[in-house]
């Protein structure tokens, strides 16, 4: 399982990379979906470690993968929403970049 | 009588008379001020009933009640009193209604409210007094915080704000800290215990024992810090001038009499008990503070141009008198701090009604600003000068008393103290005469000629406070017999094993060979109960018994 | 009898209270009468209790609990023995006949009931100082004549100089209270008790070489003990009794009313510290080192005083001067350990000098409150009568025989005398010398006084001095017949009338009579001396005075008007620096140390960390992402060390 | 044990996912991520979950990466408008930052020795649909109904938000 592991982690951190490092807000949200995909691997990786046949001949519970599942609607969920705010923020500002928002600052 | 729960009425009657007259919108100011009066007299009265059918019981406290209150944390709504906490109620129920007539019409936006915040300070005060649940106490302790910052804030002078925050923060910084020591403390009892309790006298029986000595000392210093901003010790002054100066007369007359006692009535009933090894390691450094605080205190009302700041600066050395006098370790010099925490409430309370009634006629409060009122005002003019000599303890007046108490005994422990010590009787009289002269004698002002003098009303205040000086001056043991067995109790802690009835080092009286003297012993003495006959037995009863002095 | 002890002090007390209240309402006469009664019935009730201790019944006590708390017990008893019976009797005496004079003196005076009433008050406090039987009682009464003093001082409220003399009386006396209270303090820390009786038996005959044990004193000798005792008391005595360095305040004492001068500043309160020392004779008798240095000060006021006394022109500060140099020669008495000669000086002190102050008066009194001896001169003619008691009263106090003054003077000196023959100290010597001489300046100065008051002719010629009224003259003759018979009738009686009270030391018989011829002898060369000189420098008109103060005298003159200018040194080197530093502690620490930094600071300090924080707050993502990852870093790496490290 | 197979992907994989972050044009990074995310479904296979593997080329790439090209679509950026990005230096510290997060993440994994034990044998339909199935609607009911009302909220949010004139 370490393979899978260790891919996900590189993912995780690619995505990492691509939130700290661009100004771009569309590039952030990408970089955003791969973290998240890199957290899925490892979940499947793990249910995939836990199968196991149950008595009743029924495949354990690949609550992993149901759980991938759920991550996957809350992630289209977010980016749904994320892509909404880049538009009205485009629309407003005219910009797609962060270092210009910096109304929250004070 | 005993079935009436009479402390807890002490609490409550103006608590809940100030809820009434808050509550009900349609009272005239007239009603609250009469109701409010009427409320603090009913307190007075009952002080009064307290004061006569007082016995103290061999052990624990007096006119005890105890009921459940938060059952989950252990605290009970318990009250008792003792003698020190009895003659502290008295002073607080005699001041009240003074304060309350000496701002009668002082006061005149919001004018209810002030009489409501009154009110609701009496009932905090009498709830740190009675108080025997540690938990119970605290709470009184901050809610005695409240109406003081208003009375201050709202109807105080032009920096009454300033003052009245600098007066809540000096007084929070020290509370907080006595809080977590009072966690510590509960956590401590339930360990030893097994159940947690926040009850006096439990603590003073577990906690010296089961806290480790250097811990003693750091919950002494949390405990000691919070009561030293209070009495106030000197580093911790500073926040009194500008409270005394900018709150109204009532205010300053309260604050002075009786909230500055909270502070050494905190360190006799908590922090000594509490934490015995704590406050032996500390006394040295509190006897500094005290002793520098008296002549510090005294220089400082020297420089003084406003005679309230005056009277707050001499505050300051009067108060360091009392620590002096309590951390002594000798029952002479701790029963002299008891009763000149009565005094000082005396004094200092009458001092400041009388610079009341001055500045209700001029509105200013400046030293310079009067002269040759003597002449003007001769009533006022001689019970300000009765005040000014018990305030610098003049023999006769009860100042002397409490004074020659605390410097005797100090001397008996700690001679450098005293001296020290005494430097400010001398520096005491130097500014309360040189106010005097400055406000009474002298040509006299132009524009001051016409001033009344006292109104009946400001004399049936002054008055009884006057009588007091004097009936304390001549006959101090009213007050010592009441006090003498709860503080005995207090300073055999800082000297554990010292028998307090003996003072140490006295030479035995040796039988006096007669042959120089021709008339020995005076003829039969008539008059009075144990004669002072000077034949040596008799000296012997009188003074130390005899002890063995090495030769 | 003894039932009765506690009316002597009660009743002028009463008057006080009396004449305090209503007494503006009263006729002036009822006012005089009630305030005279006191002092007047109190004699009587003197004079019994007197004859009651003379038939040997020792002293009449009454005892009432006044302090008690742990081993502290003050009782507020009352007790006659000898000394206090003739304390008694002086206060009560010449206090009475000044109460008479007042109320001549001060009867057109706007505020004579309120003066009677404060006279009044200072005879209890003085009754209850010389009659207490413990030493706080005695502290009730020394502070209590200090503070009748301030008020008759500053009686004059209206100008602001008097009162000032009186708050600086008040002020130098709590400074000798300071010191009072160290030394009782000291005295219960040794004997446990406060009561004379006690300390008699404790102290009496302490072994003086014990090492104490315990107590404050722990490691001390009694001994060392009991000379802190008697010096602390002697310091309060000088503050009491005026001598040096606490002398300054009497002189401007004169401020009060010439009655006032006279009762206490001649006649009683500046005794206490003589009536003290005397009380407490067992502590000084074991304190030798303190006795020498009592008899130093004492003779060196009396040099000081006398010659400051030279060149004053204002008839009382001579007087008062004098009075602070006639103060030296009664502890100089003491000081030797012969009490009653001190107690002896006391006595006609208080006889002549009274006479003396009120003969002043009532040359104020005629000239309209004329003070400068200057402008008077030629009263021989206009005011015969006092011009006859005021001699009778110089004579006492220059020492010519056979007037009071030359006994009890020359009794000192011949005392002092022996004492330097006998222990052969220089200082004993010293100080004698300096009596001598402090003897020939006083009738030196009182001569000059004379001369310049009553001889030679008036300054203004316009001027007709009446005769002061009768309530003020019979004061005048009964202490000129006290003045002139007080000397040799008092002598014996009194050494032998007192001598049970006080514990003596071994008198060498032959030693003691050769001093005292000795002493007879240079005292009266002295006397003669000062006279002879003043009458010639002074009788013959200003001539011979110029040439003096011009030509050698200049300086000492100049030096001897200006009072050695002690006053300005203790202004700069006492009052100022304390005003001075007061200032200074109250700006550098009240103000800038406690309240702006550390009150004030950490609120500044609170707000200055939130504006460093606040400049972080950039709204940046970028910061907020980096700080995010960074911290997430930091975590995971802690958890890794600590839980992959240790599996 | 690595079959070669998985190397590839996870190559692709890695090498498509840094390419997406570093573009500077949204439109390439966003090619470059529909790769990785096919290489995902490929690794999905690999680990028997074959049902998630054809939603996640359904969900993912088919739904939120078209999102994705269509929003950019929308915003039709010039070259101008696609705004500077940080210097080098930011770049460098981030990476390195990423790195370490990566070390830190890889040691536990690589340190762990269950991790790399040998794999159970598979019951017959681990991933399948009816497996996955049964779990997600009798055991998850509940947070399947939740994750659908959470969709729509979404939905509701970025219609506000999106829409030019709300209030007309």
């Amino acid at each position: 399982m370490t393979p899978y592991l260790l891919l996900s982690a590189a993912l995780f951190s690619i995505g990492t990379f691509g939130v700290i490092a661009r100004r771009n807000i569309l590039i952030m949200l990408m970089a955003l979906e791969l973290m998240l995909n890199g957290a899925n691997i490892a979940l499947v990786a793990f249910a995939r470690m836990h199968a196991a046949a149950n008595p009743d001949g029924t495949s354990t519970a690949a609550i992993g993968q149901v759980f991938v599942l759920v991550v996957m609607a809350v992630a289209a969920g977010e980016v749904a929403v994320g892509l909404a705010i880049v538009i009205s923020l485009w629309r407003t500002r005219r910009t797609v970049d962060t270092n210009d928002l910096q109304m929250l600052n004070g | 009588m005993s079935e009436l729960p009479l402390l807890s009425l002490l609490i409550w009657i103006p608590a809940l008379t100030a809820l009434v007259l808050a509550a009900v919108p349609g009272f005239t100011e007239q009603f609250v001020k009469v109701g409010a009066l009427a409320a603090s007299l009913v307190v007075f009265a009952l002080s009064l009933v307290l004061l006569f059918s007082f016995h103290a019981p061999a052990t624990g406290l007096a006119f005890v009640e105890d009921h459940a209150w938060i059952e989950f944390f252990h605290v009970r709504y318990a009250l008792g009193i003792d003698g020190i906490a009895l003659s502290m109620i008295v002073l607080t129920a005699l001041i009240q209604p003074m304060a309350i007539v000496a701002s009668w019409n002082a006061i005149h936006d919001r004018a209810s409210g002030f009489f409501i915040a009154l009110l609701v300070l009496e009932a905090g005060m009498m709830g740190v007094f009675v108080a025997s649940d540690l938990f119970l106490f605290y709470t009184f302790w901050e809610v005695m915080l409240i109406p003081m910052a208003l009375l201050i804030g709202i109807w105080g002078g032009p920096r009454r704000v300033y003052a009245s925050i600098k007066f809540v923060l000096y007084t929070m910084a020290g509370s907080l800290l006595m809080f977590i020591a009072i966690l510590y403390g509960y956590w401590a009892v339930k360990t030893a215990t097994g159940t947690g309790s926040f009850d006096i006298a439990t603590w003073a029986q577990v906690l010296p024992t089961h806290v480790s000595p250097y811990a003693q000392m750091w919950l002494f210093a949390a405990f000691g810090l919070s009561f030293a901003i209070k009495v106030p010790l000197f580093p911790f002054h500073t926040w009194l001038p500008d409270a005394h100066v900018e709150a109204p007369t009532a205010g300053s007359v309260i604050l002075a009499g009786v909230l500055l006692k909270m502070g050494t009535y905190g360190f006799l009933r908590f922090a000594i008990p509490f934490f015995p090894a704590g406050a032996v390691a500390l006394t040295p450094l509190i006897l500094a503070l005290a002793a520098i605080g008296i002549v510090y205190g005294s220089l400082m009302s020297m420089t003084q141009t406003d005679i309230k700041k005056l009277i707050a600066y001499s505050s300051v050395a009067h108060l360091g008198f009392v620590m002096l006098g309590l951390f002594s370790g000798t029952l002479i010099a701790a029963q002299g701090a008891v009763m000149q925490m009565v005094n000082h409430g005396i004094s200092t309370g009458a001092l400041f009604l009388l610079v009341g009634v001055i500045y209700e006629r001029t509105h200013t409060r400046g030293t310079k600003d009067f002269g040759g009122l003597a002449r003007v005002m001769p009533v006022y003019a001689t019970l300000f000068l009765i005040v000014t000599l018990s305030s610098i303890g003049l023999p006769g007046t009860n100042g002397f008393v409490g004074e020659f108490l605390i410097l005797l005994g100090t001397f008996q422990r700690y001679p450098i103290a005293a001296f020290v010590g005494a430097i400010g009787v001398v520096l005491g009289a130097v500014y309360m005469l040189t106010l005097y002269r400055n406000v009474f004698y002298g040509p006299g002002r132009p524009s001051q000629k016409n001033l009344k003098d006292v109104t009946p009303v400001e004399l049936m205040v002054l008055v009884p406070l006057v009588v007091l000086i004097f009936v304390l001056g001549l006959q101090p043991n009213l007050m010592l017999s009441l006090t003498e067995a709860p503080v005995a109790k207090v300073v055999q802690v800082l000297v554990p094993g010292e028998d307090l009835n003996v003072t140490a080092g006295a030479l035995p009286p040796s039988a006096a060979p007669a042959e120089e003297h021709a008339a020995e012993a005076p003829a039969a003495t008539e008059g009075g109960e144990a004669p002072a006959t000077p034949a040596a037995e008799g000296a012997a009863t009188d003074g130390a018994p005899p002890q063995e002095v090495t030769p | 009898m003894s039932s009765l002890l506690w009316l002597i002090p009660a009743l002028p007390l009463f008057g006080f209270l009396i004449n305090g209240t209503v007494g503006k309402r009263l006729p002036k006469p009822l006012v005089g009468a009630i305030a005279i009664a006191g002092p007047a019935i109190g004699f009587i009730l003197a004079i019994f209790a007197f004859l009651q201790v003379h038939e040997g019944a020792g002293a009449l006590a009454t005892y009432a609990s006044w302090i008690s708390t742990g081993p502290l017990k003050v009782g507020a008893g009352l007790q006659v023995d000898a000394l206090s019976a003739v304390m008694v009797l002086n206060v009560t005496g010449v206090g009475s006949l000044i109460h008479l004079y007042s109320y001549g003196y001060m009867v057109d005076d706007a505020g004579f009931a309120r003066f009677m009433a404060y006279l009044n008050l200072f005879m209890t406090s003085m009754l209850i100082l010389v009659m207490g039987d413990s030493l706080p009682l005695l502290f009730v009464g020394w502070e209590g004549v200090g503070l009748c003093s301030y008020l008759l001082i500053g009686f004059w409220f209206d100008d602001l100089a008097n009162v000032d003399a009186g708050r600086k009386a008040f002020i130098v006396n709590r400074v000798g209270d300071f010191a009072f209270l160290m030394g009782m303090f000291a005295l219960f820390a040794l004997a446990g008790t406060l009561g004379y009786s006690g300390l008699e038996a404790a102290l009496g005959h302490a072994d003086t070489a014990a090492v104490l044990t315990a107590g404050p004193f722990a490691g001390f000798t009694v001994g060392s003990v009991l000379t802190f005792a008697a010096a602390s008391l002697f310091i309060g005595a000088t503050g009491k009794s005026a001598q040096i360095p606490l002398y300054i305040w009497l002189p401007d004492a004169m401020a009060g009313p010439t009655p006032v001068s006279a009762l206490i500043h001649a006649a009683t309160m500046v005794t206490a510290g003589v009536y003290m020392v005397g009380r407490l004779d067992f502590v000084f008798i074991q304190a030798p080192a303190v006795l020498t240095a009592m008899v130093l000060v004492a003779s060196a006021t009396a040099l000081l005083s006398g010659a400051i006394a030279f060149s004053q022109n204002d008839i009382k500060k001579v007087l008062a001067y004098s009075t602070v140099s006639q103060l030296g020669f009664m502890f100089a008495g003491m000081a030797t350990t012969f009490w009653a000669s001190g107690l002896f000086h006391v006595l006609t002190h208080a006889f002549f000098k009274a006479l003396l102050f009120l003969g002043a008066g009532a040359v104020i009194h005629a000239l309209h409150h004329e003070q400068d001896i200057r402008k008077m001169g030629g009263l021989r003619k206009d005011l015969p009568l006092v011009f006859g008691v005021f001699l009778i009263g110089s004579l006492a106090l220059a020492g010519v025989p056979p007037f009071a003054g030359f006994w009890s003077k020359d009794e000192i000196l011949g005392n002092v005398l022996y004492t330097a023959l006998e222990g052969g100290n220089p200082i004993w010597f010293l100080s004698f010398g300096m009596l001598v001489l402090t003897a020939l300046m006083t009738a030196f100065y009182t001569t000059r006084l004379v001369v310049l008051t009553f001889f030679g002719e008036p300054a203004d010629p316009n001027r007709h001095p009446h005769t002061p009224p009768w309530q003020m003259m019979v004061p005048l003759y009964v202490l000129a017949v006290l003045s002139v018979v007080g000397g040799f009738a008092l002598a014996s009686p009194l050494e032998h009338f007192t001598e049970p009270v006080w514990s003596h030391l071994h008198v060498n018989e032959e030693m003691f009579h050769h001093a005292h011829q000795v002493a007879l002898a240079t005292s009266l060369v002295a006397v003669v001396l000062g006279i002879g000189s003043a009458w010639w420098l002074y009788s013959s008109g200003r001539a011979r005075l110029e040439a003096f103060v011009d030509g050698p005298g200049h300086l000492i003159h100049k030096l001897s008007l200006n009072k050695f200018y002690v006053d300005e040194i203790y202004e700069w080197t006492v009052v100022k620096p304390t005003q001075f530093g007061a200032d200074l502690l109250f700006w550098l620490v009240d103000r800038l140390l406690i309240d702006r930094i550390v009150v004030e600071g950490s609120g500044q300090l609170a707000l200055a960390l939130g504006a460093i924080l606040r400049r972080g707050q950039t709204g940046a993502l970028s910061i907020g992402t980096f700080a995010i990852t960074g911290g997430t870093l930091a975590v995971l790496g802690v958890l890794l060390y600590l839980g992959v490290a240790h599996v | 044990m690595t079959d070669p197979v998985f190397l590839i992907t996870s190559l692709v994989a890695v090498g498509s996912a840094v390419a997406a972050v570093t573009r500077r044009n949204p439109v390439y990074a966003a090619v470059w991520l529909l790769i990785c995310f096919l290489s995902f479904a490929v690794i999905l296979l690999q680990m028997a979950a074959p049902f998630l593997a054809a939603i996640h080329v359904l969900v993912y790439t088919g739904a939120i990466l078209v999102l994705f090209v269509f929003v950019i679509m929308l915003l039709n950026l010039k070259d101008d408008e696609l705004g500077e990005e940080y210097g080098t230096g930011v770049w460098a510290a981030a990476s390195a930052l990423s790195l370490g997060l990566f070390g830190l993440m890889a040691w536990p994994i690589l340190a762990d020795p269950k991790l790399s034990a040998p794999l159970p044998e598979l019951p017959a339909d681990f991933g399948s649909v009816e497996a996955v199935g049964r779990v997600l609607f009798v055991e998850y009911g509940l947070p399947f109904e939740l994750v659908s009302l959470l969709i729509v909220v979404a939905m509701f949010g970025a219609m506000v938000l999106a829409k030019k004139r709300l209030w007309a």
